[in-house]
């Protein structure tokens, strides 16, 4: 927690010392002078430190908002590339917002949330609507607003909204249902206009505060639509954020405007859009072209890449990815793959390096753990895995599955592997590892689904309908849901844990990570956590892809790269940052 | 039945529903009927050959088909060699379509295309099981061939319909009925599509099988000269009643019934000096007779038409030795 | 003469009519071109088309080693489209024969007994004729799952209509024709007379609209692998096109593109050829018109 | 008293076509009750989603309810118009479907219209000239057209004329926020919609040029076109008063059932282009598996060429003197 | 002068499996006022001689020799505009199909209206009055000037046909079968209203069928025709009190009447010879009774015999 009291009361005091001081008679007495000076001394002291903390936050906001440096030129028009699937469609505060590319690039800049994570390296916390914020048990939260804070419409944004979008949104959508802000019922009250609290159900013992990731929508407006929040269809999308919305096409484009009152001030770009095309080969063509700036989300494929480096006018930022993939393997089925040695053979057996080479073209980086080696928590002493035929060989050959029947491949060692039919990615990873494996002898059988079967099976490891799955997700720095893939059954796991696994040693762990406000015995129990994932495997932590964003620097300077790239859920920085030349 | 009688029918009916769409059914309570047969009664004897004679749509072509049960009547009796037909159920058809059997109109589509000469033949053999192994098979339909002078039967063995003369087709038609040995043969026009030259060779292959195997014939034409060829007695019909029936030569030189004596009138005559007459009968023939008679079904096109023929239906009535008219003009004889 | 021997001959007099049509000589150039692809695929200087190669080799132009180049897993674009051939031409002949069988079982059915049954079951062959084909196959396809055997159910599912109708049209006017009449006034039973009498006739008919569900279900296979329908697990030159689609390396690697779109187009428009030639043959009078 | 002549015919016709998209309905619902799993769980992928907000869900969706209350519920639904809830978009079908339909309407009436009269042009001409080398040029060029699957050519036609010579746009109905209004949007519109329309109208030009010629080639054996030749008409005359009248009546049916057939190019140049019609949305409903989307769309397009074959059948009621005065259909 | 000359006309149809001779020199004249009856059994090639004089003869079909001379030029060599406007006022022709030679989208006004304002310039409305005329001269009321063509039975459509074909005043008129098909009493209507129309109009007609019958009652003059040849041309009374060539007696007497004695039914043995090998020598020769050597191996020539011509080798 960074400071208790609000940015308010201490410019306040600061402000009110500094008229004190100059408006005060001229002294009189020694006595009167010295206790003025005292006086002076102790208010200088508080004014300084107030100094301080403003400079400090403003360089914070700066940072973060994107603040004028004088050096810095406004206007300009960013146009950002998605391709038709990603688009939005609507402006509906649902699922899309989250969950697909475009929508989650999308609010973060037409909505202010109440903190926003900061950009790599570190992902700070960094105050956006809110200045302060303070929580003694990680269960009741009191977050201090701004005040300067309006939205588009010329409301202010006061602690009646905060509190009116943190009750309902969660219900908007199930989507949104995030842990961390479910509350009790008629537990979020608002204190005064820009103080807001409320108490979660479950306590939050991260180094992030609660209610990450929500925009604040204006009250006023979406009062009447309570009830049914998808009711609303937000036309206007009026919000507080930096941008404002100048025109919405669904699947078409959406035409951002800077918000010239944004108590931030206005961001550097004047216009920023978010056009659709066809396929990836119509987006490229139009990032070469200078019809597009940038790629949004996804970047470009990693074949592609190397038709975009050399070019004039043209950078490719490579990132290391948000997205881990896994295989998934299923222990509730009455399979060899129960056999811890099977899955490490299996582990062994894949050459991870080939992969890389091959399906990302060397774009991407191995990976062990469910937390991103550049993360503090990530235990770096864990097995390691790396490909050796020989010892996937003994450990079999130990463990007694032999080829009976000299055909090449062992008894029993048989399984399916499970992919979605739309990942392409994801499915020339699994050609590969059917490659590999059956240099072991495990027969691998790739089986194809759409993804909502994919989804049903895996999720339902007990209707044994899988047996190895290739999965993948975006954990980002604030990953700590991931770990409900790992939490058993008989602890309340289901769903999550696609592996049926059961370690009461992990759950024990994993429930006191999350009620642990200590930071070192967080990572403590974090590190142990990992451990035994990767001595177990459950899950068998593949690789990471690394985003490779292709973007025009003819124009515009200050693209900022986090892990998975200049534009992704974790990151609308670039459209803080980003200026013309 | 009568003693030599092999087949008698009587007040034989045939309405046809006519189509309708659903709102019609809906709309309409009382579905209409063609009346493509309505109330026909005769006999046939041993050896006969009696000609049904009418223009097209008066209900000859389904009459044949009704007695084989192709179309099932309506109502009616009819009563071949002691065995009511319209109570046959399928098996007992087929034993009934072995005595009873059917020569068609056009011989380029009664023999199926894609089957040889012999294959057509074998099909009646094999079907109704009259030959024990294929030597016998052959030998029955080598017989068949050679009775409709279809000689050397191996030259026409193996040969397709399509390579057959019209006249030929029909014999095989013929030769195919014939294996079977029937009792009665129905013949469906079965010369009309064929060239004049060899239609006469029809009609006398037909004649001999009468005399050779006795069977005997209805013999169903639009065309009264060559009826008059071939039948021992005649029924003309009109729109689906027979409105005369009598020996062939009382009804060309005798005709009682107005429009037999159209008829007879309009058939044209080989020879040049003989000078044309007009017909007497007026408009054309109701392409589907929906109504229900209550009238002469021939008043409005009758020259003689008198007050009585609007208003009731003249029964079938028997003016002289085996001469029946359906005439309100005609006095009964005793 | 037996008469398994007569319907060979038949059917080589029927080969030799095709061969006077200009388009007929085409499409059975095309058939046979891809058939002994197929066929001898393994021959052709292919290797295993769903194996990966090495990394230099990714997304390389069309060389003297992998004739077609390679897509993005060094895979050989030649033993692909080779193989895709098998897929096509299995997709199209499977989907062929359900479509005729149960096309044809319901046209000559419902030709034969008109009637009731015949109402019912034209009315549904309308009903299924009415429907947009290609949103039914996605639906099929989606409800179903990627897999070529959906492909083949889907594809029937959409082209028995017009195997039933034409087939129903063409047995209304066999039955007028006599010679069904006088079989059966001969005795032969209902079965008989549908499949030993009307059937035979129909079965040029049928071959010409087998030749055309060909190009729908080859065509479908395309589509619904564009669509992303199709099973990734199968070589077929629809996944290509969607693999291509999907990577963004379709600018770049036009080799990756172009031999799939060449080889659809190409077997379509055979089979299209073929189809034409064989309704043309089949016309009444088509031997007196070209003076044969 | 039955309808006798056109009315009676156009009252059948339009019995027909309510008891097709009754059955169409029907088996709408039914195709999608035949999904493996749980619809509700597709819907909210997200294993997060507690058990509550699922049962809330299965509620709300109304699939609580046995299969036969749950089909009286989509009918009663339908009868009010509402087509369900996109799992996807979370918006009323119809509303999204309705959102799509002026751009497909745009470009489909267009590439048909050019599409229908080019073919019928040219396949007329080709039927008239057969045998000559001109009809073998069209004959061959439209069935190669008809053998290329739409997607392909769309594909190519944005290879050469968007990627290589950059003269259309590379998809899309305008140009994103380009603030043009009026004229100028529809200038826009314009020049994005060439590539797509001509995608289409090669698509189903060789469909109307094959069925054209052959009707053309039927109609000419016909004896009244003897008829005509004998009555010393000129070629012209007895092309357009006699055979391409009588040879135009097939066509119209067929453009009927083709209709059903037409939504195929629709999908698949929409998907190429990025166009936001009914296609393309097809196409997105089938990525996201937005089953009802999909559900929506399959009877939209199912209901559309239904009524487009009424209408056809109308026509031709009208067109062809037989049906008009109540005689044989 | 003769109307109509054909001179040695030869149509040959190709076929891979040979020519078809369908018409093998031919030749007839036909003079002003004079109806001129062609009998011959289906395939003899009566229909390719008839189609030959609207010169509408097509591919795998040609002419290979002969003249048809038309008012004194030869048809064959005349331009297609010519030709074309010959067609309607110079010869016309009633098809055999009068179930499908009339337009069935077009009222049957219009199709006379569209010939009679083709061939000549009057206004439409005179043309439709003419067309109202034609409908009432073939016996049909002229209030169905606007009935399409299914609205009427057979025999109407085929009167229908006569109006078209009188429409412009022909100076020939073929009738090809035109009452084949028709059922008795119609088609004795639609004779009658053929010799009213030739007495009133004074029209040349070639005369297509064969039926027998009536040719004898429609027509002065008869050619009877057997593959592809013509073996006997007379004056309808000789040739029916005295056929002179075997084929025409055979075919005499295998027609039965229904005036006079019942006789006896004599059928000519065998089938009409196909047309691409036709019988060497006399053609009719396999069939003839009274055959010689000779017949089988020369081809009888056309002899002059008590005012007819007969091709046989039996005429001396």
């Amino acid at each position: 927690m960074r400071t208790k009291k609000g940015l308010l009361s201490l410019l306040v005091v600061a402000l009110l010392a500094l008229s004190l001081v100059t408006a005060c008679p001229a002294p009189t007495t020694t006595e009167e002078v010295e206790q003025l000076n005292a006086t002076i001394a102790d208010l200088e002291a508080q004014l300084a430190a107030a100094n301080a903390t403003i400079v400090d936050l403003e360089a914070q906001l700066a940072a973060a908002m994107g603040e004028p440096a004088e050096e810095i030129a406004y206007g300009g028009r960013l146009d950002v590339g998605f391709t038709a699937g990603e688009g939005l469609e609507t402006l509906l505060c649902d699922s899309n917002w989250q969950y697909t590319e475009m929508g989650c690039v999308f609010w973060p800049l037409v909505y202010d949330q109440l903190w926003i994570m900061g950009p790599a390296p570190d992902y700070e916390v960094l105050p956006m609507l809110a200045t302060s914020w303070e929580t003694e048990d990680g269960i009741t939260w009191t977050f201090y607003l701004r005040e300067d804070a309006v939205f588009h419409d010329g409301v202010p944004v006061t602690a009646e909204d905060v509190a009116f979008t943190i009750e309902n949104l969660p219900n908007a959508d199930p989507a949104w249902a995030f842990t961390d802000i479910i509350t009790e019922p008629g537990s979020v009250k608002v204190i005064d206009d820009y103080t807001v609290e409320f108490t979660l159900e479950q306590s939050i013992g991260t180094r992030w505060p609660a209610a990450y990731w929500a925009p604040i929508l204006p009250k006023h407006i979406w009062e009447p639509y309570t009830d049914d929040m998808l009711s609303f269809s937000n036309d206007e999308a009026i919000g507080s954020g930096p941008y404002k919305l100048k025109e919405f096409k669904a699947a078409q484009y959406v035409w951002f405007e800077a918000n010239e009152d944004y108590w931030g001030g206005r961001p550097y770009l004047d216009e920023v859009v978010f056009r659709t095309y066809g396929s990836e080969d119509a987006q490229y063509m139009a990032l070469k072209s200078g019809e597009a700036d940038m790629i949004g989300y996804l970047g470009c494929s990693a074949v592609a890449a190397e038709d975009f480096i050399g070019l004039e006018d043209m950078e490719v930022i490579v990132s290391p990815g948000i997205g881990l993939q896994w295989l998934s393997f299923n222990l509730y089925k009455d399979t060899p793959l129960q056999d811890l040695e099977v899955r490490k053979a299996i582990m062994y057996g894949i050459d991870r390096d080939r992969v890389i080479e091959m399906a990302f073209l060397g774009y991407a980086q191995t990976a062990d753990s469910f937390i991103y080696p550049e993360v503090a928590e990530h235990n770096p002493n864990l097995p390691q895995y790396a490909y050796d035929v020989d010892l996937a060989n003994e450990i079999l050959d130990n463990a007694g599955y032999l080829d009976s029947d000299g055909d090449g491949m062992r008894d029993d060692l048989t399984f399916e592997l499970l992919a979605p039919s739309d990942w392409t990615d994801e499915l020339k990873a699994a050609t590969l590892i059917k490659e590999q494996l059956a240099e072991i002898g495990i027969d691998i059988s790739l089986t194809v689904l759409d993804l909502d079967t994919y989804y049903e099976y895996i999720y339902t490891p007990e209707e044994e309908e899988y047996e190895i799955a290739i999965a993948t997700e975006e954990p980002g720095p604030h990953g700590e849901w991931m770990w409900e893939f790992c939490r058993s059954y008989e602890a309340g796991g289901e769903g999550w844990n696609t592996a049926y696994w059961a370690n009461p040693d992990f759950d024990e762990a994993l429930d006191a990570m999350l009620a642990e406000v200590d930071v070192e015995q967080r990572t403590a129990y974090l590190y142990e956590m990992q451990m035994l994932m990767a001595e177990d495997l459950p899950y068998g932590v593949l690789y990471r892809p690394d985003l490779i964003n292709p973007v025009r620097t003819d124009e515009f300077e200050g693209y900022v790269e986090t892990m998975g790239g200049i534009s992704t859920w974790i990151n609308p920085w670039t459209y803080f940052e980003l200026h013309l030349k | 039945m009568e003693k030599d009688e092999v087949l008698r029918v009587e007040n034989l009916k045939k309405y046809f529903p006519v189509r309708k769409g659903l709102l019609q059914l809906i709309s309409s309570r009382e579905r209409e009927y063609v009346h493509a047969v309505d109330d026909v009664s005769f006999s046939v004897h041993e050896g006969e050959i009696l000609g049904f004679i009418g223009e097209s749509g008066c209900g000859k072509t389904t009459l044949g088909r009704i007695l084989l049960r192709l179309i099932e009547p309506s109502s009616g009796q009819i009563c071949f060699d002691g065995i009511d037909v319209t109570s046959l159920n399928r098996k007992e058809l087929k034993s009934l379509r072995r005595k009873m059997q059917m020569i068609f109109q056009d011989p380029h589509g009664s023999l199926n295309p894609r089957r040889v000469v012999s294959e057509i033949m074998r099909q009646t053999v094999q079907i109704h099981r009259l030959a024990e192994g294929k030597a016998e098979e052959d030998e029955l339909i080598r017989n068949a061939l050679e009775e409709v002078e279809l000689k050397p039967a191996e030259e026409f063995w193996n040969r397709y319909p399509i390579l057959l003369s019209g006249g030929q087709r029909q014999r095989v038609g013929i030769g195919r009925v014939l294996i079977l040995q029937p009792k009665l043969v129905i013949a469906d026009e079965p010369i009309s599509m064929l060239d004049v030259s060899v239609r006469m060779g029809i009609l006398e292959l037909l004649l001999r099988l009468r005399d050779r195997f006795g069977i005997s014939l209805i013999y169903i034409s639009h065309d009264l000269a060559t009826a008059r060829c071939v039948c021992d007695r005649i029924a003309i019909m009109y729109l689906g009643k027979i409105v005369e029936i009598a020996p062939t030569e009382d009804i060309i030189n005798n005709p009682l019934h107005p429009y037999t004596q159209a008829l007879i009138l309009a058939v044209p005559v080989p020879d040049p000096t003989v000078k044309l007459h007009d017909v007497p009968i007026k408009g054309y023939v109701p392409l589907t007779p929906t109504e229900v008679f209550s009238s002469c079904r021939f008043h409005p096109r009758c020259p003689y038409a008198l007050e009585k023929c609007h208003q009731e239906e003249p029964p079938l009535i028997k003016v002289g030795h085996d001469h029946y008219v359906a005439c309100t003009r005609a006095t009964k004889a005793n | 003469m037996s008469t398994v021997r007569r319907r060979l001959t038949e059917a080589w007099g029927f080969f030799q009519l095709l061969l006077t049509h200009r388009m007929g000589v085409l499409g059975l150039s095309v058939f046979a071109l891809f058939a002994i692809i197929a066929l001898f695929a393994p021959f052709l200087h292919t290797v295993d088309p769903g194996k990966s190669g090495v990394v230099e080799n990714i997304l390389i132009p069309p060389n003297s080693q992998f004739w077609l180049g390679t897509d993005d897993l060094a895979r050989d674009i030649w033993s692909q489209v080779i193989y895709g051939s098998r897929i096509s031409l299995l997709i199209g002949f499977l989907a062929t024969i359900l479509t005729i069988f149960v096309g044809s079982l319901v046209g000559l059915i419902s030709g034969f007994y008109g009637g009731k049954i015949e109402e019912v079951l034209m009315r549904i062959t309308d009903f299924f004729m009415m429907l947009p084909q290609l949103p039914l196959m996605i639906v099929l396809a989606a409800v179903l799952g990627p897999s070529i055997w959906n492909i083949v159910f889907v594809v029937s599912i959409v082209s028995w209509p017009f195997a039933a109708r034409i087939v129903r049209s063409q047995v209304l006017s066999l039955k007028e024709r006599a010679f069904v009449e006088a079989s059966r006034c001969i005795g032969a039973s209902d079965s008989f007379l549908i499949f030993s009498e009307i059937m035979p006739n129909v079965v040029p008919l049928m071959f010409a609209e087998a030749v055309l569900i060909v190009t729908e279900a080859v065509y479908a296979e395309a589509v619904l692998s564009f669509l992303g329908l199709g099973d990734p697990t199968t070589v077929s030159w629809g996944m290509m096109l969607h693999f291509a689609f999907e990577s963004g390396a379709m600018v770049k690697a036009p080799w990756w593109v172009v031999p799939p779109i060449v080889s659809i187009v190409v077997l379509i428009l055979g089979f299209t050829f073929l189809g034409t030639a064989v309704s043309d043959v089949l016309k009444p009078g088509y031997k007196e018109k070209r003076g044969l | 008293m039955p309808l006798k002549g056109f009315a009676g015919f156009a009252t059948r016709k339009a019995l027909a076509a309510v008891t097709t998209i009754f059955a169409i309905i029907c088996l709408n619902f039914l195709i999608f009750r035949l999904l493996p799993g749980d619809p509700i769980r597709m819907m909210f992928r997200d294993p997060r989603v507690s058990a509550e907000q699922l049962q809330l869900m299965t509620e709300k969706f109304g699939l609580d309810k046995p299969l036969w209350g749950q089909f009286l519920a989509y009918l009663q639904a339908l009868f009010q118009g509402d087509l369900g809830i996109s799992f996807w978009q979370k918006r009323a079908v119809l509303e999204v479907i309705a959102d799509r339909i002026p751009q497909t309407l745009l470009l489909v009436v267009t590439a048909l219209t050019i599409a229908i009269i080019l073919g019928i042009l040219l396949g007329a001409i080709s039927g008239w000239k057969s045998g000559t080398r001109l009809d073998t040029f069209i004959l061959t060029a439209s069935l190669s057209m008809y053998s290329i699957p739409a997607f392909s050519l769309g594909i190519i036609l944005m290879l050469i004329f968007a990627f290589y010579l950059s003269i259309f746009p590379l998809g899309g109905i305008s140009t994103p926020a380009s603030g043009f209004t009026g004229l100028g949007y529809w200038r826009d519109v314009l020049w994005h919609m060439f590539l797509p329309t001509i995608s289409i109208v090669f698509w189903y030009i060789g469909e109307y040029v094959l069925l054209t010629r052959s009707s053309m080639l039927d109609t000419l054996d016909q004896d009244y076109i003897t008829t005509a030749r004998a009555k010393g008409l000129k070629e012209f005359a007895i092309l357009r008063n006699h055979a391409l009248r009588n040879a135009l009546l097939p066509v119209v049916t067929a453009t009927g059932i083709n209709l059903a057939f037409a939504v195929a190019g629709i999908i698949e140049v929409e998907t190429v282009f990025s166009w936001p019609g009914i296609g393309r949305l097809v196409y997105d409903a089938v990525m996201k598996r937005d089953y009802p989307l999909l559900q929506g769309t399959f009877l939209v397009f199912a209901v559309a060429v239904v009524l487009a074959n009424l209408v056809v059948d109308l026509i031709y009621g009208f067109i062809d003197p037989r049906i008009k005065v109540g005689k044989a259909e | 002068m003769a109307l109509l000359e054909v001179e040695h006309l030869k149509i040959y149809y190709f076929t891979r499996q040979g020519a078809v001779k369908a018409v093998d020199d031919i030749s007839f004249t036909l003079d002003k006022d004079k109806t001129l009856g062609l009998i011959g059994e289906s395939g003899c090639g009566k229909t390719t001689m008839v189609f030959a004089l609207m010169r509408f003869v097509a591919p795998p079909g040609r002419i290979v020799a002969g003249k048809i001379i038309f008012e004194g030029r030869d048809i064959l060599t005349i331009s297609d505009k010519e030709m074309r406007r010959l067609r309607g006022p110079g010869i016309a022709m009633v098809f055999q199909s009068a179930q499908n030679a009339l337009n069935p989208v077009m009222t049957v006004g219009k199709q006379i209206v569209e010939e009679i304002l083709e061939h000549e310039s009057v206004t439409k409305e005179e043309a439709w009055e003419r067309a109202r005329k034609q409908l009432e001269l073939v016996g049909i009321s002229g209030d169905r000037i606007k009935s399409y063509p299914h609205e009427f039975s057979g025999g109407m459509k085929q009167r229908v046909m006569i109006a078209i074909a009188t429409a412009c005043n022909p100076r020939l008129l073929i009738l090809d079968e035109p009452v084949t098909g028709l059922d008795v009493i119609v088609q004795r209507q639609l004779l009658t209203l053929l010799s009213d129309l030739r007495e009133e109009l004074h029209l040349p007609i070639i005369f297509i069928t064969h039926d027998l019958a009536v040719v004898a009652e429609t027509c002065g003059e008869v050619a009877v025709m057997y593959a592809g040849k013509i073996v006997e041309q007379a004056s309808t009374v000789s040739l029916y009190k005295e056929p002179a060539h075997p084929y025409s007696q055979a075919l005499m007497k295998s027609y039965p009447s229904i005036k006079g004695k019942k006789g006896k039914l004599r059928s000519i043995p065998g089938a009409p010879p196909g047309l691409t090998n036709p019988p060497v020598g006399c053609r009719f020769h396999p069939r003839c009774p009274y055959v010689m050597d000779i017949c089988r191996q020369e081809e009888p020539i056309f002899k002059q015999r008590d005012g007819r011509l007969v091709a046989c080798h039996l005429i001396k």
